[in-house]
């Protein structure tokens, strides 16, 4: 099943603007775009029972969440006229204010990259095995549950 | 015959990294023998993976099986 | 009616990506903020009866578009519980594979931000007194009209 | 009356700049003169903003109104 290479979405600690510009201008030569779809996940600083939280630890079942990543991947294209799409999701730490996952979907017209981003966020959230341990200030932690 | 599970999240973190059961022969005999010897797991909804799948009803484990229990997720 | 002063959201020029990048940065004290949702115009080089586009020039009505787009923003306010919202239109010359329009929208989850994201797009390319000459290779150019 | 229009994109182009009629007092009016007097025009869908606002309708027009022509959108 993994005989073949699946790309790999992971990034070792949080997701830079630097890099996300950078991602962004490698598109200047496809010059066939006309629309991009970006959506950021950033780590807030709920409040929860009192405590405050200051940062995500990020882990996962790598070879499951680069397989399932695979299917979205093919999914989404089949069902989108897309030129390209770039997925990027921190592990380990990412302290709140900075962004732990990056979808970019890139299309000739705005409708195709609008509704793939969104679905692509949401197949993430559901179907990638990926666990954020919220870390409070006072250095106790519990396991977040996305809500869907 | 004898199976080695990994765990992730709030499971990895309850039972310090890998489970060894005896008599499993398929997922429901898993879950059996994991309610008996790990009550603590009554409390938290996983799911299990079977050769890096995701499984639903009952499925046959061999003893080369990689087997895995998920906790829900939390990316993104 | 335009004694209030609206805030501008026409830029001379493409939109960079380090301008993007930089706006991205800005809200990594807002620790609130959980999603942003990004969309990106890119000038397209179609070609239209055997001529290939190789820039849009822009012009606009500025005082009745800041009006329009004071409401438009607004209206979005009102609907969405957004943390913030950014936008920036290009004026004058912008070639093919350069940013012409950057919406941004943030929110404590990712369905408000991307839901405003959209609706703002559409407004804009519906509502704003904005048009864009193709200019194509050989100096000939047509008047562009967007789909709506 | 005498009213100065200004005019944008392709009919800006069009035109070279702005326009000037006579005999116009309300946009009905105003309509019929740039049948009349600009009859290129008949070709190109526009909308007509008073006061920096767009109209509907039939609306009056004062010497010190500002007018604009608008053809179809295409920022974005």
């Amino acid at each position: 099943m993994t005989d073949k290479k699946h790309k790999n979405i992971f990034v070792q600690g949080a997701v830079s603007s630097a890099f996300i510009a950078d991602s962004i201008q490698k598109h200047s030569t496809k010059t066939t775009i006309g629309a991009h779809s970006i959506f950021l996940g950033q780590v807030r600083s709920d409040i929860i029972n009192n405590r405050k939280v200051v940062a995500i630890d990020y882990t996962t079942y790598e070879e499951l969440a680069l397989e399932k990543m695979h299917e979205i991947r093919e999914g989404i294209f089949a069902k989108y006229p897309l030129t390209c799409m770039h997925i990027y999701h921190s592990l380990g730490i990412v302290v709140a204010g900075e962004m732990c996952l990056f979808v970019f979907t890139s299309a000739v017209h705005r409708k195709e990259a609008i509704d793939a981003c969104e679905e692509v966020v949401e197949l993430i959230k559901k179907e990638l095995p990926i666990w954020g341990k919220e870390i409070f200030e006072d250095d106790t932690h519990q396991w977040k549950e996305n809500k869907l | 015959m004898q199976v080695t599970i990994i765990t992730f999240g709030q499971i990895a973190e309850l039972f310090c990294g890998k489970i060894t059961l005896e008599n499993v022969h398929d997922t429901d005999s898993l879950q059996q023998r994991l309610v008996e010897q790990y009550p603590a797991l009554v409390n938290i909804k996983y799911a299990i993976a079977v050769d890096k799948k995701l499984v639903s009803g009952n499925v046959a484990i061999s003893e080369t099986s990689s087997i895995a229990l998920l906790p829900p997720f939390s990316g993104g």
